[in-house]
């Protein structure tokens, strides 16, 4: 039974329907990318599954239960982190205090304890950890989004497009932490990501999405970055395969 | 596409609108030109029919009763919000005489009162003697303010309702002629017998504390004009009304009185703001040294008979006015009963609210009819032979009261409890002790 | 000549520390839920009328000042609840702007202030007492002197007040609480999916800001007296209090309050014995300073002319 | 009872009324500027208006009063009726002018404020009203406290009270179907797109070469001489003010209407007014139905005006009548909606006429069945 599964999902906001009839599956302990040109959806697919967009039809599963239409911090609670593009920490709260928010009112969670064992993988927010969090970098602020997302043990992180905007050397810095993370955590991650190389590289399996829709799903290294962008500009690779 | 481009830019310019809105004017005009001529008609038929009911009514002799409806408009919420809730009660009070007397006598005329808010505002004060008037009302006692008075005074002599304001006493309202009564007593009276008792005490250089409103305006400038003239000093000195408190203002007027060397202070205030004033002032020693004069003002408030305010007014010997006959039967019987109704002293003009019915209430028995000219007229008759609880209350020719009384009062602890007393009274220019 | 006295020192310290009380859950529910809240007087009134009425009513119990205080706090704070569940809650549900949730407090404001007014009016006439202008019997119980001021109750209020606002301070930058109102404040949909409910920090807050508005109410009966107006009267002085604070801080609200506070007093006091201003003109100075204020130095950024945008508009996908 | 009385006051009041909510939806509606001092060039027009036409009488009489003393309210009870020509021309005379007084006000208080930014743009207009109105009240020469009375009426010539209230009314209405005309005109123009885009975003239309400070001024200016023109013409119904009627909570009351009937439609300002107007006047009915009830009616009368207000905000938090999304300027861009054309419409009018009419032909041949 797959870890996370969306049937059928359709959703957008208001009237707007953005992403229609996905179906997707994250088995425990995998790095999902989902791949798509800029307004294909991705973002609006995560925030279906966390119950901030507006889902029209489909149901989402985790752990086999059905966690469609429950508030987002109820989803929170039940397990999923997420850490967003943009607006992803909270600017007049300390990253200490950040992390601490995450872990607020979830049972069975020894904050200090797990503060710690988070900054031993994220050295570079550790060094800041009194500061506020609007005084911190891009990169740094991905990290604290990421931090945020874990400390609570969750099952599964959504990542969306956590490279946006970094230079190449924090990307490579990055992603290689997610790699760290699934295993250290033993978490499973969807990430939405745009660069389609290190996308490749990290994830087990990717997801494509075009126009709200998924054109291709399966393992990464079956695919090269040359394809991947074909399907971008709407090629019909769906029937090749 | 002829009419495509019609779509595009509309043809019609402001003009055509402006005469169609014209047009409807007129057309809204004529509708509401018959409208009031035909309500002038029925207006007439319904005197008509008035007259048939009274010959009906004395037909039938005295088996029905008329029923007569008193328009109230006081202050029930807003900056006068204390005095209006009580004036409600002293309102029913004189209905309840008013009617039981008429029942004793086995007249069959019964008063009714509506009573309306006008939240302490000029323009509500209007709103409100209009919606009495179109519900056929014609004498309406209220507004309080001498601003609301003036705001409604417009409305009420175009249409000749009757207002009988028992508390404005705004010297710029003593107009001849016209459709205000005023049932209380000049100030510039009341700030002579203020001025010379205080003169009369040893008050030589005084601070007058005012509150910056029409009723202070213009006594802080009575008071000034016959103190000056028996030889004091007057220093005026006005605040803001309608603030939350005067903690402020206390601590500058401490200051002053202490700069300029003064011997007392003469405070008219109302009664939420006098009381924090005088709350104020009990914890300041330079306002504790000097002598005390007030107003009418903050008479009745219960808070001056808390033990620590009362023992500053002892302390400092508080005196002052206020407008009352003294030793009139009408009014102690008033204010006991008032007392126990409420369990507190008669607030301020409240002996004015409480005659100020009564007289409405005669006037209309006397004009025979329910109009707003007939009861003026009663009214000055009934006046010039009545004394009520606020003593004689003869009109002169502005409608407003001609002869007032004061009383001289102060704070005095009877049986380890505090009351207010009467001590002396001013009376023809002279004040009696006693 | 003698500018300012000691008694006009005492009385900025105290009315500055009662516009920061009145101002800081104004500021705190505003930055929280994004209502400026009106019905904020209506607390506030509520809050001095309960412990006035408690303590005439049952004056052996309630005229420990304690008791009564508390009983105020939780009077206040449940009239918050119920107004935020029964108003703003249900406006915040079908997405409406700031400035509908405002008049919907206009609205509020409306509605408790003349309820108040009811429920004076019958209790006042069940217990025969004048309860349109009143004190709590506590005051004349009071005896506590301290450091050379002489009332009571001022002095009282001004060490319950500062503990109170130094309460404020630890629940809000201390207690998780205060951390996930905050952030909530910063960000409420982050907030969401971090694992916090909004709604429960927001009725957690009504809960904090309408005790608070009762009690700074509590004080001033204390001091000064209750009526259903007095509230009314204040609130104009206490958001210009929070807007010199930017509406954003709590340090820089307590500074506006007293800010304000210092101009109607020592300034009042200064001018009056220096060129004779009269008494009558201490309101305009309030709002000559609020203006003077915001026109040199802009509160929380709003400085550098037109390119800042109205932070009325709150952002409602981050996507 | 008086319905007609009733009527002709109360749209009188609702007049005045709509001008000011009118003028407030044009700045808060249109340009999104939170005016909060609207109060204040109220004022300023009702005193402006007063001023003027208690010293114009007085000057061409040849008389000296202070314009608030008593000699003055007494004479012009007399002169007021003298001459309606004059009254006639001085009201218009002094209702135009108005205009322009608090225009220019408007505008200049603008200039400083606008530099501060829109956020608090709100709270120092307010100041502005309450500096205004503190400096009247201590303000001698146009009454300080005592206000200005005895303005005359332009119709006082008329004996009917009636009639004259009726004309005053008209003359009202005129003015407010002139001001509604124009500002339905003005947020129609390109200036009135301007004016949402401002709202919308500033930062935009800045880029887009648009000089915000100038239009908000302008704005400022025209929603400012509305509020003049209707302060005008209360003083003139009422026959008196004093600086204490223009108080912020007068603000509030205009901010409820407006939201109340729907911000950015003109429709919507008109339908408040009426509403909160109506509720004041009309509810007085329970004071004469309900009498000797435990709670006073008057607070109950209030408590009803803020349980509806409260209600119908809950009922349609964007207002009684929303912002017609088809002159919408965003809405356009989002929707790409093309607006449908005038033959088209016609078309499917006709179409639908048709079968209507073959539905009710159908019926006959049924035999009426």
């Amino acid at each position: 039974m797959p870890l996370l599964e969306a049937r059928n999902l359709t959703a957008g906001y208001e009237k707007l329907k953005i992403v229609r009839g996905i179906n997707l599956a994250l088995n425990e302990g995998e790095i999902l990318s989902v791949l798509g040109p800029n307004g294909a959806g991705k973002s609006t697919l995560l925030n279906a599954i966390f119950g901030v967009a507006r889902i029209f039809e489909g149901k989402v599963f985790l752990n086999g239960k059905e966690i469609t239409g429950k508030k987002p911090y109820e989803v929170a609670r039940l397990g999923i982190g997420y850490a967003p593009q943009i607006q992803n920490v909270f600017p007049n709260l300390t990253v200490e205090e950040n992390l601490e928010l995450s872990a607020f009112k979830r049972n069975g969670i020894d904050v200090k304890k797990e503060m710690e064992s988070i900054f031993k993988l994220f050295p570079e927010i550790e060094r800041r950890r009194k500061n506020f969090a609007k005084t911190l970098s891009g990169g740094e602020r991905q990290m604290l989004a990421m931090a945020r997302a874990l400390i609570s043990k969750p099952l599964v992180l959504l990542l969306d497009e956590p490279t946006a905007g970094l230079s190449p050397k924090a990307t490579s810095v990055l992603l290689k932490k997610v790699k760290e993370i699934v295993i250290e955590l033993n978490v499973s991650v969807i990430l939405v990501e745009q660069n389609v190389t290190k996308a490749l590289e990290t994830s087990n399996r990717v997801a494509i999405l075009v126009g709200g829709e998924f054109v291709y799903q399966g393992n990464s290294n079956e695919l090269t970055r040359e394809e991947v962008e074909k399907m971008f500009f709407g090629e019909k690779v769906r029937q090749e395969l | 596409m002829s009419e495509e481009t019609k779509v595009t830019k509309p043809s019609s310019g402001v003009l055509p609108r402006l005469l169609a809105a014209f047009v409807i004017g007129l057309i809204l005009g004529g509708l509401g030109t018959f409208l009031v001529q035909s309500s002038q008609y029925s207006a007439q038929l319904s005197d008509l029919q008035n007259r048939v009911n009274t010959l009906q009514a004395a037909v039938n002799a005295l088996n029905t009763t008329k029923i007569y409806t008193i328009g109230v408009s006081f202050p029930l919420t807003g900056e006068l919000s204390d005095v209006g809730n009580q004036w409600k009660t002293v309102a029913q009070m004189a209905l309840n005489d008013l009617n039981s007397e008429l029942a004793n006598e086995n007249v069959k005329v019964q008063f009714k009162l509506v009573i309306v808010d006008d939240k302490t505002q000029a323009q509500d004060a209007l709103t409100a003697v209009q919606s009495l008037a179109q519900q056929g009302i014609k004498v309406v006692v209220g507004p309080a303010a001498s601003s609301q008075v003036k705001a409604v005074k417009a409305y009420a002599d175009a249409n000749q309702i009757l207002i009988v304001s028992p508390s404005s006493t705004s010297p710029t309202l003593a107009i001849p002629n016209d459709f205000i009564i005023r049932t209380v007593g000049s100030d510039a009276v009341q700030a002579e017998a203020l001025a010379k008792l205080a003169f009369e005490q040893g008050a030589r250089n005084v601070v007058v504390f005012y509150r910056d409103d029409e009723y202070g305006q213009a006594f802080a400038q009575f008071f000034n004009n016959v103190f000056s003239s028996l030889g004091g000093k007057a220093t005026l000195t006005k605040y803001a009304t309608g603030l939350p408190d005067y903690a402020s203002e206390v601590a500058q007027l401490s200051s002053q009185v202490k700069a300029i060397g003064a011997d007392a202070v003469v405070m008219i205030s109302f009664d939420t703001d006098g009381a924090n004033i005088l709350g104020h002032a009990k914890d300041d020693p330079t306002l504790s040294s000097v002598r005390w004069f007030s107003s009418e003002g903050v008479h009745g408030t219960t808070q001056l008979l808390s033990p620590e305010i009362a023992t500053f007014i002892r302390k400092v010997n508080l005196l002052g006015t206020r407008p009352v006959f003294k030793e009139n039967p009408v009014y102690i019987d008033f204010a006991a009963r008032y007392k126990s109704l409420t369990g507190r002293d008669p607030p301020v003009f409240a002996a004015n609210v409480y005659d100020s019915i009564i007289l409405v209430g005669k006037a209309i028995l006397l004009a025979g009819k329910y109009d707003g000219a007939a009861i003026r007229a009663a009214m000055f008759k009934v006046a010039s032979n009545y004394y009520g609880a606020s003593g004689w209350c003869i009109l002169n020719s502005a409608g407003d009261r001609m002869y007032q009384d004061y009383a001289i009062w102060t704070v005095s602890s009877v049986n380890g409890t505090y009351e207010y007393q009467d001590i002396g009274s001013y009376s023809g220019g002279t004040i009696t002790w006693g | 000549m003698n500018l300012i006295d000691l008694g006009v020192v005492i009385n900025t310290l105290w009315i500055g520390l009662i516009y920061s009380l009145m101002a800081i859950p104004l500021t705190i529910s505003y930055k929280v839920t994004r209502v400026l809240n009106f019905a904020h007087t209506s607390l506030v009134t509520v809050g001095a009328y309960v412990a006035v009425i408690l303590s005439l009513v049952y004056p052996d119990f309630f005229s420990n000042v304690f008791v009564a205080l508390i009983a105020a706090f939780f009077a206040g704070a449940i009239v918050a609840i119920l107004n935020h569940k029964f108003v703003y809650r249900k406006l915040m549900d079908k997405e409406a702007s700031p400035v509908i949730l405002m008049i919907a407090s206009l609205g509020s404001w409306i509605f408790l202030k003349y309820l108040i007014y009811s429920v004076i009016s019958i209790v006042s006439k069940v217990i025969k007492k004048d309860l349109y202008f009143a004190v709590p019997a506590f005051r004349y119980t009071l005896n506590l002197n301290f450091l050379g001021i002489s009332n009571p109750s001022l002095t009282y209020s001004l060490i319950l007040g500062i503990s109170l606002i130094v309460l404020t301070f630890v629940v809000f930058y201390r207690t998780s609480f205060g951390k996930a109102m905050r952030a909530v404040s910063d960000n409420p949909q982050l907030a969401q999916i971090s694992g916090i409910s909004d709604e429960s920090v927001m009725t957690l807050t009504w809960f904090l800001c309408g005790g608070l508005a009762a009690i700074s109410g509590v004080f001033w009966a204390m001091f000064s007296y209750a009526s259903p107006e007095f509230a009314d009267s204040l609130i104009l002085q206490v958001f210009a209090a929070c807007v010199i604070g930017g509406i954003s801080s709590i340090a820089l609200t307590i500074l506006g309050g007293f800010v304000i506070a210092g101009a109607e007093n020592i300034l009042m006091s200064i001018l009056y014995n220096l060129i004779g201003l009269d008494l009558s003109f201490r309101p305009f100075l309030s709002f000559l300073t609020l203006l003077i204020v915001i026109l040199v130095r802009p509160p929380a950024g709003a400085a550098g002319g037109l390119p800042y945008r109205l932070k009325f508009k709150r952002e409602r996908k981050w996507t | 009872m008086d319905v007609v009385g009733f009527l002709v006051s109360w749209i009188t009041l609702f007049s005045i009324y709509s001008i000011l909510s009118i003028s407030l939806n044009l700045e808060a509606g249109y340009t999104g500027i939170s005016n909060f001092g609207k109060a204040a060039f109220y004022g300023i027009g009702a005193f402006f208006a007063a001023v003027i036409s208690l010293s114009a009488f007085l000057m061409l009489n040849g008389l000296s009063y202070p314009l608030y003393s008593l000699e003055t309210i007494i004479s012009m009870g007399t002169l007021s009726k003298q001459n309606p020509i004059l009254s006639i021309l001085i009201f218009l005379f002094t209702v135009v002018l108005a205009f322009f007084v608090s225009g220019i006000a408007g505008y200049m208080v603008s200039y400083p404020t606008l530099r501060v930014g829109p956020a608090f743009l709100g709270i120092t207009v307010l100041s502005f009203g309450e500096l205004l109105r503190i400096f009247l009240r201590n303000f001698q020469p146009t009454g300080g406290t005592y206000g200005l009375a005895g303005i005359p009426h332009p119709f006082a010539f008329i004996q009917d009270p009636a009639v004259k209230d009726f004309m005053f009314m008209l003359v009202t209405l005129v003015i407010l179907a002139i001001m509604y005309i124009f500002s339905e005109k003005f947020v129609n123009s390109p200036y009135g797109r301007i004016m949402k885009s401002i709202r919308e975003d500033e930062i935009a239309s800045l880029c887009l070469g648009k000089d915000v400070p100038k239009i908000k001024a302008q704005v400022l200016f025209i929603g400012s001489g509305m509020a003049g023109v209707a302060g005008a013409l209360l003083a003139y119904y009422m026959g008196s003010i004093n600086p204490d009627i223009f108080v912020p909570s007068l603000t509030f009351e205009v901010w409820a209407m407006v939201i109340l009937g729907g911000l950015a439609n003109n429709k919507g300002a008109l339908l408040g007014a009426g509403i909160i107007t109506f509720l004041n006047r009309a509810s007085v009915i329970l004071n004469f139905t309900f009498q000797n009830l435990p709670i006073d009616v008057n607070y109950i009368r209030w408590m009803i005006v803020g349980l509806l207000i409260v209600a119908s905000l809950l009922f349609k938090p964007e207002g009684l009548i929303p912002e017609d999304p088809k002159s919408s300027f965003i809405w356009n861009f989002v929707e790409e909606k093309e607006p449908i054309s005038l033959k088209k419409r016609m078309e499917e009018t006709s179409k639908k006429v048709k079968f209507y009419i073959k539905k009710v032909f159908d019926w006959f041949a049924m035999g009426g069945g």
